[in-house]
């Protein structure tokens, strides 16, 4: 007898296109990220890349790359990020051999073309007309002074005044002329710097974004970028390992601490995809879950999915039943229209808790999933009794120790299998072909997990560790 | 379906992991004519069925224990025998969540390998999704192919050469698999790129992960990827570290401060005993002694030794040459961790990449 | 010699470095002429002059702080501006130990650079050993020479390519360096490997550790090692972090729900006191009042916001709504670590290899 | 006026060539490691390897490679170790292209040659003609099957019965030659995995070694492959980190705690070579420096550079001092032979421990370095007073959290200037030119560092929030 709770009805497609009411993640040039309400009629200010109409953006795919134009409009354009250059570039990279990987490499070098090519059109030609200059003079970076101040002979305010004269999308790329005929060291640059001393320019310059579909990853980067306190500092690589260690998936039922702002819930309600239940515990009289104003679940799929409890409701819950006096048809009709309204807020507000409260003392979750900075050992102590037999209790914290206090317990419980406590990094690379290297810098911090798994110990013959011990047998029976 | 979803009570033909020990979580399917023989003892079948899962049970003898686990992917792929060619938790949780491969992905996986990857692609996409793997290796698709329905998932797998033969299915929806996620964990995937465009969703942004151990393929990678119109090109290494809690003696200096004086005193204090005796019996060298018989000799050796003698201390605030359990609450403890003694330093890179959609207006 | 040795007053022509902050260490000469000018205060080096190096003085005005430190290899590499050609100590400090680099050796370094590895490595050597350095470019030639001048240390530095024209220095000892261990800090390592042999002692194991930011050149230099006899390559990365100690506050959940109780109960008393209001004066809304002047019913909004008010609860277990100082007494607190919000995650990639002496049996 | 205590007398020569009287360093090919004293007529059992005389590597600069040849002899030989080989091996490392890199690196591939050369000798000649063969049939690894018993048709009895016949130095290379003829899949392996196989062979039966010299690196390993707890697991790169943050030099002054059995003693006698002193505190009776036996520095100079003191003679100096009473020379000559010798080793120790406590009592050390299990919160506030000004005080710990809670102590510590907490890990690659990647295992553990360095605050205007201010200000004046 198989208990899937399935519920196909339920399904909330990924969508593919931009449309009216989706929340989307803008990401800037230089990596910075805003989250857009697409609405008939609205707009969004992105500072100095000017404001656009949403409207423009709807109907294109999602990771489109769009350009700021003139009044308010943009045009989609093709995308020209290749991907990770590192903005620190240490000297010591050698360019003797650039042009014999170039020559292996799928990037044919026409050394003859300089002279015979038309003049360069888009930014795409110039960097491709960059590439085909002959670079045979610099064969070593010895020749090249460090790129800084002093060798860029465009001052910041003869880009202001360019900035005035030029117009909308032209700005970027007339900026971008002006810097390499100024640049006074940029013939003696090696393509290499060449081509990142553009990219470093285009992405200050030019007004482009892309829209992507906002994603629990994405709404995490978000987080990350604008407050990473309020996600607990948790990096994308610890969210993917919490939800594949907690076997997270459609119709699971999971009992859940969150603070990092809900962005854990919507990872888990995007797993799930509206088939499943999730009790949510708190801390205060209303859950902190705002990240998911943001997030493209509806309401009502919110409303059905999730039920959440303060702790002294979920720990005492018989005594914080809402006790609700129902009015006869009658009675009600009497009362006054505010009244009225009261009643039924209050109404809704018990069989909401009662209804939490029943779905809490069921217990049996399929999976226990906390990030609080809460101290987990005690809280776990109380938790665990909830959780189902083989199913997985994992407990991020943005700190190890507390996790380590936490593991010592768990190993001497007998309620507990396998304590584990994990540290994930992805530690990112420069993805030049020929120029590979590890970024040499990266975000710091990110979290822990501690993963166990709940599991019912034969009630006699094994010396009693776990303190719940009795209470658990009791409920075994 | 013991892998994906849940289930409660243990019956009759049910996947069960024995778990033994922690590199020891046996697969069995539950037949209640047989028994599961382990270092722990012999448990039969039918002691498991009607239990619950995560129940701990006893041997027939009643003196060994294994818990009865629900198969879950992540747990499967730690009852794998270790081999290099299993994609391990950190990185397959990183590339799921990287690639935003949720219920109603289409998915995408060349070499099938050892399958525990696509365990947990199938329960991630499910119930609306769609997973196609292929394998080269005829031995391992049909060892792959016996195991997805051993296990009751939904997978179109395919014994195919990707990188010769690309990734169509003609008998599958006219070929169209309108993958949105993929994920290449071959020897040169760069070799199989140039065949996704026919199969991959023209309509929505795809992504790609290439899996591979070495940095030149990555190189080759990367540069086949830009051929062919990726971008966003990312390439990461997932250093997944486990940690485990230990409790290290608090040992403070003021207490060995203490601990010298008291073997000081007690030094000063066989000294002290020594003299007193010497001065009563005369030691064996002096010459009050010197004429005394062997016999007389020897008596006053044991005597010196008897009554010179200091009662062993009972100050030993660090249990020295005592046999201490970590913990022992006689002592300070301090809570620690420790890394394992051989760090699995290495899997692969990870090269992601994205492939726009064509936009339609 | 302020770098090398060791040094207890500070003296007229002594360096100093002037610890401002940890990210602002400025080097000074003592010049009873001169002042120092920081953002704390004005600092004349009088009053430096007779000070122990290690102090912390006083400025003019009396209400800023630095320190006065001795200048040694280590702190030099953080007062220079972060520049990504610096070999920072975790990795200068291995390759000095893995080498074997002591008092005594005999090392070459090409290139010279920020100088600061230089710096460590004369330190090392010294009194007995000796330290050749290389340097293309001119500028940054004659910086480093007069900074060793200055800096007193023994170094033999040469404007130079060595990749064309190799390491021999024909007006030192016939040319003879006979070093013993070489450092490579150049874009092209493996051009400068076949000019080794005319410069390193045959007669004994030499180590060479060549430092590449890119893997591409590790695999040039590999080659070429092989090429030229060198045995024993192996590649490792320098993986440093740096971890601050903090406090993170002990939430209990005990606490928690006392809260969520005492929250409630003033909740209770408001509506308890609201009703015994309207019972003695009715509400606003209600029809016994619905008569009233708006003067009345104003009166009452304010005496019923008067006379249901709760008083503000003392429990308040984790200080919310208040600024709490880490580490305030009147709390818990759990010691924790944390790392840099940025780390420095790559450096370069360390190739070493060994050349065997030729027997001479 | 410079203070640099130079003993330009008592500099240690590093020895180049292996002398009687040396410790040395024996690597066997598994990277088994042992340590030797190479005394006239003495010998060394290598267990498998057999016995070899020490003599036989008299005279052979230290990094030689020998052969244990029958009759206890060794014969110097041309070492073929190339760098670092992952024994895991993912099978996702094409071939397909390995001809193309190795075509364009400088090893020649002689794609005719199979036919034509002759049959190789040596081992190294072996891998050579490995490398020549013509592997265009095995463009990929899909052919090949993992390198397991079930393809490696020779037996481990036929393995023995060929030791047994074959003689002295032939035994590795037979079995080899055996190997190869007798693989089932080695022609269908790629040259990679064939090379890789045959490294993994050799290091099994060939009877090489190497003869290190014993520095304090080759001691560390030593011991962390021997039993890793008695080094404190400290790795290599965090005992190099520890020297240069220690600023440890010719001349120094130091204060050390070491329970490292002597290791980081070494390592400081190393730097120092002959120049300066050691103040070394222990918890019992003696210290352990137990490596130091293995090490090559004379008596004398372990005698002339180190004071050690228990910790109640260095916190208790004045009541610890030992009161000798001195015997004239009349009383002297009155004494039995046993007895005088008694009263000279009294009075030894007694100027020993006396001198040793003076030179304690001086403080002001040019660095304290410790490396102990004791609690370092509590241990460091009764040491920092010791330390000279601008000087160094670095602190091992096996584990982070001692040094997380004496971090935060010297936070609050006016004497104490930029507390940091380091961890170094060296991460080893496979070095095989095209096939470069991090090795799939490493040593975890390795230790961190807490570092600082020791200053004097200004004595009035500051706060007081160091602990011991008040004797430190009386220290001062």
């Amino acid at each position: 007898m198989s208990e899937i709770k399935q519920d196909q009805d339920q399904f909330i497609v990924k969508p593919t296109l931009i449309q009216y009411g989706h929340h989307v993640l803008i990401k800037l040039p230089s990596s910075g990220l805003k989250v857009a309400h697409v609405t008939e009629g609205g707009s969004i200010n992105l500072g100095k890349f000017g404001t656009f109409d949403l409207s423009g953006i709807v109907g294109f795919p999602f990771g489109q790359t769009f350009e700021v134009l003139d009044e308010r409009k943009v045009r989609a354009v093709k995308s020209t990020t290749y991907g990770n250059v590192d903005t620190l570039e240490p000297e010591d990279i050698p360019t003797a051999d650039a042009n014999a990987d170039a020559a292996a490499s799928d990037v044919v070098m026409d050394e003859t073309s300089k002279e015979n090519t038309p003049e360069p059109k888009t930014l795409g030609e110039k960097i491709d007309y960059l590439k085909r200059l002959d670079v045979k003079s610099s064969e070593t970076n010895r020749d090249l002074l460090d790129i800084g101040a002093g060798s860029q002979a465009l001052t910041m305010e003869e880009i202001e005044t360019l900035k005035k004269t030029s117009k909308g999308a032209n700005i970027g790329e007339a900026i971008i002329d002006k810097l390499i005929k100024s640049h006074a060291n940029f013939n003696k640059k090696t393509i290499h710097s060449q081509e990142k001393y553009l990219k470093r320019k285009q992405q200050k310059f030019l007004r482009r974004f892309t829209v992507e579909y906002l994603g629990s990853s994405q709404l995490l980067q978000y987080y990350l970028e604008k407050e990473a306190s309020k996600v607990l500092d948790m990096s994308e690589e610890t969210l993917g390992l919490l939800l594949s260690l907690g076997n997270i998936q459609s119709g699971g039922r999971y009992l859940v601490i969150d603070e990092t702002s809900g962005v854990l819930i919507a990872a888990l309600l995007e797993r799930m995809r509206g088939s499943g239940e999730i009790v949510l515990l708190h801390e205060n009289e209303h859950p902190n879950i705002s990240a998911l104003d943001h997030s493209n679940f509806p309401i009502e799929i919110r409303q059905k999915m999730i039920d959440s409890l303060n702790l002294l409701q979920f720990f005492e819950p018989e005594s914080e039943r809402v006790e609700f006096q129902e009015y006869s048809t009658e009675e009600l009709k009497e009362l006054k229209s505010n009244k009225r309204t009261h009643y039924h807020r209050r109404k809704q507000n018990a069989i909401d808790t009662n209804k939490a409260i029943d779905n809490a003392i069921k217990g049996d979750f399929d999976a226990l999933i906390v990030a609080t900075t809460l101290y987990t050992p005690t809280l776990m102590k109380r938790l665990i009794e909830s959780v189902g037999g083989s199913r997985p209790i994992i407990i991020y914290s943005q700190f190890k120790e507390p996790l380590i206090e936490t593991q010592l317990d768990f190993m001497n419980d007998l309620r507990i299998l396998t304590p584990a406590l994990h540290e994930s990094k992805a530690r990112p690379y420069q993805t030049i072909p020929g120029r590979l290297h590890p970024m040499m810098t990266m975000r710091g911090g990110g979290g822990y997990l501690l993963s166990a798994l709940r599991v019912y110990p034969v009630e006699e013959g094994v010396t009693a560790v776990g303190r719940g011990l009795k209470k658990k047998q009791k409920f075994e029976k | 379906m013991p892998f994906i979803g849940y289930k409660t009570l243990i019956e009759e033909g049910d996947i069960v992991l024995a778990f033994i020990g922690r590199d020891a979580i046996k697969p069995i399917r539950i037949n209640s004519e047989e028994t599961l023989n382990t270092r722990y003892g012999v448990f039969p079948h039918k002691s498991m069925i009607g239990k619950r899962y995560g129940s701990q049970i006893t041997s027939m003898k009643g003196y060994g224990f294994i818990h009865l686990l629900q198969p879950t992917p992540e747990l499967w792929t730690l009852s794998l025998p270790h081999r290099t060619q299993i994609v391990y938790t950190p990185d397959s949780s990183y590339i799921t969540q990287r690639l935003g491969i949720t219920n109603g992905s289409r998915v995408i996986e060349a070499g099938t390998g050892s399958a525990s990857f696509s365990h947990s692609l199938a329960r991630t996409v499910h119930p609306h999704g769609q997973l196609f793997t292929y394998e080269f290796h005829e031995s391992r698709f049909l060892e792959a192919k016996k195991e997805f329905e051993e296990h009751d998932i939904d997978v179109v797998i395919n014994h195919r050469d990707v990188c010769k033969n690309g990734f169509e299915i003609t008998n599958y929806d006219g070929g169209y698999l309108n993958a949105d996620s993929i994920f290449l964990d071959l020897p040169a995937p760069w070799e199989a790129i140039p065949h996704l465009p026919k199969v991959i969703n023209k309509n929505e942004k795809v992504g790609i992960c290439c899996f591979s151990p070495c940095i030149e393929q990555v190189d080759k990678t990367v540069k086949a990827l830009i051929e062919h119109g990726w971008t966003s090109i990312e390439m990461v290494e997932i250093q997944g570290r486990r940690w485990e809690a230990r409790q290290s003696m608090k040992r403070d200096v003021d207490d060995a401060i203490l601990r010298l004086k008291d073997v000081k005193r007690r030094k000063l204090e066989g000294i002290e005993r020594k003299r007193k005796f010497y001065a009563d019996n005369g030691d064996n060298n002096s010459k009050e002694t010197e004429n005394d018989s062997n016999d007389v000799r020897e008596k006053r050796k044991l005597d010196e030794k008897e009554q010179t003698k200091v009662e062993k201390t009972e100050f030993n605030p660090f249990g020295r040459g005592m046999r201490v359990l970590e913990g022992d609450p006689k002592y300070n403890w301090l809570k620690v961790s420790k890394n394992e003694a051989e760090l699995k330093s290495h899997t692969s890179y990870l090269t992601f990449a994205f492939k726009e959609a064509v936009a339609n207006l």
